[in-house]
């Protein structure tokens, strides 16, 4: 019992954050006061994007958080992207997951398989947030199942010719660079190849936006690719390793997703929280309903322990250990929490919970149960590790 | 296999909905609610129908077929479109069953049953109180989410007094109206909040007869919640299994994968449970029994059931139930929309805890 | 309430059990639940009453009541002792329904309905094979948790053959039997282990009879269990209430805790949904239509309600609800030993889910 | 972002044992499976007190984990008690109640509350393990409730005369020191005060023991004290600071409960994965229904967030801050979580489960949400806590 921490207890373990995480904590939370919190409900309303707070966001850094040094970004691994994501969440799911695509999704493939051409081609813009980038691998008959896709690339001598439309695109009709998964060859994994390709790239469209229960204010869109030429560097890493490629996004995106929930699930416990408060009675002591209370605490206490949860995987990654079936764990739990908060939020609200912020963290909360690994593939993920497969 | 339980009555007013449905509900219930346009069509087609009055007794000048036809009714419309089917519920039940009997109500009565007017329900829940001048009060309150309010031409408002509650039909003219334009649910069916001051109303009933009118009108409030919420739930499974069955993952058909099948099952046994207890309510209060307990756990349940199936249902469609062509993300939101109406879950325990002697 | 649903027979039947509960059940049952004693007086006086044969048609020599009667039996039976009730709906339900109209098995359904014999039903769940030659079988395999095997005086036993199942009597005798002397739950119902060695059954029918008396078997018997756990639920919610309406805590009796009559209502809400499920399937299957599933969605319903309503009555209870005196502990057991019991709640899930199209 | 822990990321928070802790737990885990787990069925069975077992857990420490060096104990801390709870209750729970509130009310109120003499006079009984701790607070009208007690305290010149039976003590008739809560005023919290009383003190008695749904090798039983006259130096601090005292062990106590219900998690869980295991189709492949599985994945995750809640707990009070919300929660969803993994395994190993482990850890599992502070006790100090009352 030898190494301790502070010289009093035999431990280790310890659930603090840094000096520097919890003053990065505290700043990305007043920028979601600030720009976010004021405007996201108008957002959603008006199904607007929120181009300014995102530009406002690169300023800080918030867009360059997975990206090397070297190319421009301030690296700040795992821990720092969940401690930013739920707090921008908290205030706005729909720029949180535009920020969280862009990140964990297209700047990490971009900096784990990009060559340094690539990199030097397109970091400068996608730091700056004069691009943003958005991830197409989902088709009409491939979501969950994402190795069924169709989306043909051909090899075309000096070009690859890309063709057949993409579906479900987070930020696609707002995204300056696109990756792109197509098949290059008939076996189901390994003819899967990744594409680097631009919104003026001719042949590329914005197809259908999809009308969706919540997070309007982040366009969900078709992509359409019509015989796209594109020079042959812009295959992203070797032919036949989409596949791989693609998995290598599922750790960071999924972390990416439990964060977000973990910022809903926290905005509807305030909310409850706040509500309670007012309940007073003639003498001006708490008069809440138990029932009340006690959905309060139980989300209380899963909120901390699936925030444990979360960071934990986080460290794990950001150590550069397995954490595969962690961060699933993470996604799991905290999607579910997120929409049992805000079921529980307009439960307890009542009538001002069907016209206020509740109702809008129901309809925000209930993507997050479905995109970057639905529930049920994260129970697949977690019982295959468990199993021992 | 219910129709064990339904006469040729009940059997005809189903077949009678479902045509209404398929023809006027079905076709346009995703635009009107998209969109938040009030579904008038299908209130008139309802009024047509003579449908209104089917709950309520000949003597009152309804088809004398109980809550029963209202449980038959509420399911059918509460599979395709909540907005129509809480417009029709409120309606039929609450106002309908409110009014039944009440000698200084009749032509209120004839202009409900017959649609001429369409009716907003302020039940004591709200809060909202009266000074009685005789026949006239004076009303005072805000009630918030009232279905159908934004197009009514009377609110029916249970309201307290000093002498303990009256039932008051008040002109919406003489009311601040203010629609929800940003509600969750319901919103086809013209949800507003509705501002009191000194609005000037015609009491219908006072005393007894207005607790007894009050008790009626929630009693039918609760059961046809339950059957419009067990309708939902129905309809978000079967959208479901619809759209597992075809669906291709992994080389088969989603509804193959076992975990795919169970939700659809849980979904399935709650609505039918839900159903029951909707029935079952309908038929003690048909006989005249005090069906307020059954109708609360009827309405509890089919209510968890419909929230539950219509998430269940959402999952399984995967990224398209997150949209709304595939309509459960809006029987999802009517669903938690109906949960809090009328007073909310929480209080409907509540009544039914300080009755647990008599229930268990 | 319910009485509504009852005819004078099945009310009679519903007096005649409270009357043998109160008598004979309630007395006797910590006791013998607690020293694993087989409850045979118990048996024995439900032998008497002749309501072995309440739910079977008069032509097969029963009173032709339906399974109405045995949901009103077991319901009681269910509240006061889970070990009579598996008893009884072993006896008049699963093995009664099995029997009925099969030409061969006269004398067996007389048995039965007499009492003359216990008798243990295995199920096709245990995966009991069978080889024939004319009327004499040779069973083979192991049945485990079979209640009443460790009395039985005939083992009913559905077995598997390559044409198709069929349905054995077999002599217990026969069988290596060995009592469970620390099983969870029916510990007074002598549940044991049955293993058949080429043990010699006699084939009471094969085909499609076989078919037909194993499918109204296992209606019998999910509509059994559904009756023995919703009268369960029911139970624990009543002994909940009574104690907390007595004990007081923080200067107010317990009940009138917000949370307790919450986890009370929700108990007595399940509850009786699992009893109008269990009332409708048996209405379907006495009409003659197919109340498979219903059943399966009923006994679903009420095996969960009677965990839950177990599991929060013992938590309202506080530290008296772990010791065996105030009963809740035994509804815990024996509800989730029902839950495992005759497949699982699992295949009855995977049963449904392959018929949902028929079902939503 | 300076501070880091391995110099690459920058961040505090650490989710790994010290390499000491690790060891001690599987110095636990080993005798656990050794002296417990072995025999554990046939004492509960026969309704047995693991004398011999307590006995060789007294040899290697874990009677004195919260005493103090000075008077011979270890005094590993909050979270090596966690850790060896965990793990001892994971194979016998009847043992590890009897040791977690040995440790965890008496020793730790004796070190907090003692006099000089008293450690001097009780702890080297105590942490060889020859005189088992009892803590008698409960009577048959306060369980919840605890300020309700009626059991008096009579002060009668040289002596104090306790009188009053309580009940539900658990280690009652195989303990040597008792901690006696008493009347010695009127005032419901200030009228209450704690003694020390021993097992051959005249007076005490064994009373009714428990007919329990499970924890049967842990006897629970009435004491009877009547008339017990004991010398004035029994007093356990101070005359009325009795409700003071009892609180005290609020924080301890409800750690420890989580650690035992964390341990019959996780003895549900092995059972399900180790019988998910030897399902196998006809080509050897994993066969198990999806249902299980995603049972077994949803505990996996659940029984990880739940240890970190309760470990962050008891760092916390290693680390001598507030923790009572923070162990709350882990009481609270550790309790619900052994009782919820215990019900899977019953249902998931079907009939063997109904004869097997599973069954009775089913059993032991219900009292977790009930002792050391009923489950809706917990929801009303977070709760509390979270709306700041």
């Amino acid at each position: 019992m030898t190494e301790t921490l502070d010289g009093t207890t035999p431990q280790f373990v310890d659930f603090q954050l840094s000096d520097t995480l919890t003053a990065f904590q505290a700043e990305c939370r007043d920028f979601a006061e600030r720009e976010l919190a004021p405007h996201a409900a108008a957002w959603e309303r008006n199904h607007e994007f929120p181009t300014d707070a995102i530009r406002k966001a690169a300023e800080l850094g918030y867009l360059r958080i997975t990206t090397p040094v070297e190319y421009g970004g301030t690296a700040l691994g795992n821990l720092a992207s969940c401690i930013m994501l739920e707090e921008l969440n908290a205030a706005c799911p729909s720029a949180g997951v535009t920020i969280s695509v862009h990140n964990s999704l297209c700047c990490s493939l971009l900096a784990n398989w990009g060559s340094e051409a690539q990199k030097q081609a397109y970091f400068p813009k996608l730091v700056s947030g004069e691009w943003l980038g958005a991830y197409c691998l989902s088709e009409a008959g491939s979501g969950s199942d994402a190795a069924a896709l169709v989306c043909a690339a051909r090899d075309d001598g000096d070009a690859w010719v890309l063709d057949g439309p993409k579906l479900w695109i987070t930020t696609g009709s707002e995204a300056g660079l696109f990756l792109v998964f197509a098949r290059t060859g008939e076996d189901r994994i390994k003819g899967i190849s990744a594409f680097l390709v631009e919104r003026n790239d001719p042949g590329v469209g914005i197809g259908k936006k999809e009308r969706k229960l919540g997070l309007t204010a982040s366009p969900t869109v078709e992509i359409l690719l019509e015989n796209v030429r594109i020079p042959k560097d812009r295959l992203l890493g070797e032919v036949g390793r989409g596949f791989n490629i693609a998995l290598d996004t599922l750790d960071g995106g999924r972390l990416g997703i439990a964060s977000q929930a973990l910022g809903i699930a926290r905005a509807a416990h305030d909310l409850i929280r706040d509500h309670l408060r007012t309940l007073v009675d003639a003498k001006g002591r708490p008069n809440a309903h138990q029932a009340a209370q006690w959905e309060l605490a139980d989300l209380a206490a899963d909120i901390d322990a699936y925030r444990l949860l979360t960071w934990r995987a986080a460290v794990l990654r950001d150590s550069k250990l397995p954490c595969g079936a962690k961060a699933s764990m993470a996604k799991l739990k905290c999607s579910q929490l997120a929409n049992r908060a805000a079921r529980a939020a307009v439960s307890i609200l009542g009538e001002s919970g069907l016209v206020g912020p509740a109702e809008k963290l129901l309809r925000d909360a209930r993507i997050t149960e479905i995109y970057e690994g639905a529930t049920d593939i994260q129970r697949l993920v977690i019982a295959r590790e468990v199993l021992g497969d | 296999m219910h129709n064990l339980t339904l006469s040729d009555e009940l059997s005809m007013i189903q077949d009678t909905v479902r045509k209404l449905v398929q023809d006027v509900v079905d076709p346009a219930a995703l635009e009107h609610d998209e969109h938040r346009q009030f579904v008038r069509p299908a209130f008139e087609a309802l009024a047509e129908t003579g449908l209104f009055g089917a709950a309520i007794a000949e003597e009152d000048g309804g088809a004398g077929l109980g809550l029963l036809s209202l449980v038959v009714a509420c399911e059918e419309l509460g599979r395709a479109c909540g907005s129509t089917g809480r417009l029709f519920a409120t309606q039929a039940g609450t106002a309908a069953r409110a009014l039944a009997g009440l000698a200084d109500a009749a032509d209120v009565m004839e202009a409900v049953l017959m649609g001429e007017t369409i009716v907003g329900f302020v039940g004591l829940e709200h809060g909202v109180a009266a000074v009685l001048d005789g026949a006239a009060a004076s009303v005072d309150g805000t009630a918030r989410f009232v279905t159908g309010a934004g197009e009514a031409g009377l609110l029916l408002v249970a309201a307290a007094t000093a002498d303990g509650p009256v039932l008051c039909a008040v002109d919406p003219s003489a009311c601040a109206i203010e629609g929800h334009a940003h509600g969750l649910g319901y919103r086809a069916a013209a949800p507003a909040q509705v501002v009191f001051a000194h609005a000037a109303g015609r009491v219908l009933a006072s005393g007894a007869d207005a607790e007894a009118a009050i008790a009626r009108a929630g009693i039918a409030t609760d059961i046809g919640a339950a059957a419009l919420a067990a309708g939902s739930a129905f309809a978000s499974v079967e959208l479901g299994r619809r759209h597992t069955a075809e669906r291709i993952a992994f080389g088969k058909p989603l509804a193959k994968q076992q975990a795919v099948g169970h939700k659809l099952v849980e979904g399935l046994r709650r609505a039918e449970a839900a159903r029951q207890l909707a029935y079952q309510a309908a038929r003690v209060a048909d006989a005249g029994g005090d069906a307020a307990g059954l109708a609360a756990m009827a309405r509890l349940t089919a209510v968890d059931a419909a929230v539950h199936a219509a998430d269940e249902s959402i999952q399984v469609h995967g990224g398209f139930g997150y949209t709304v062509e595939y309509h459960v993300e809006r029987h999802y939101r009517d669903a938690k929309t109906l949960e809090v109406l009328d007073g909310g879950a929480c209080a409907v325990r509540d009544v039914l805890a300080a009755r647990l002697g008599a229930l268990a």
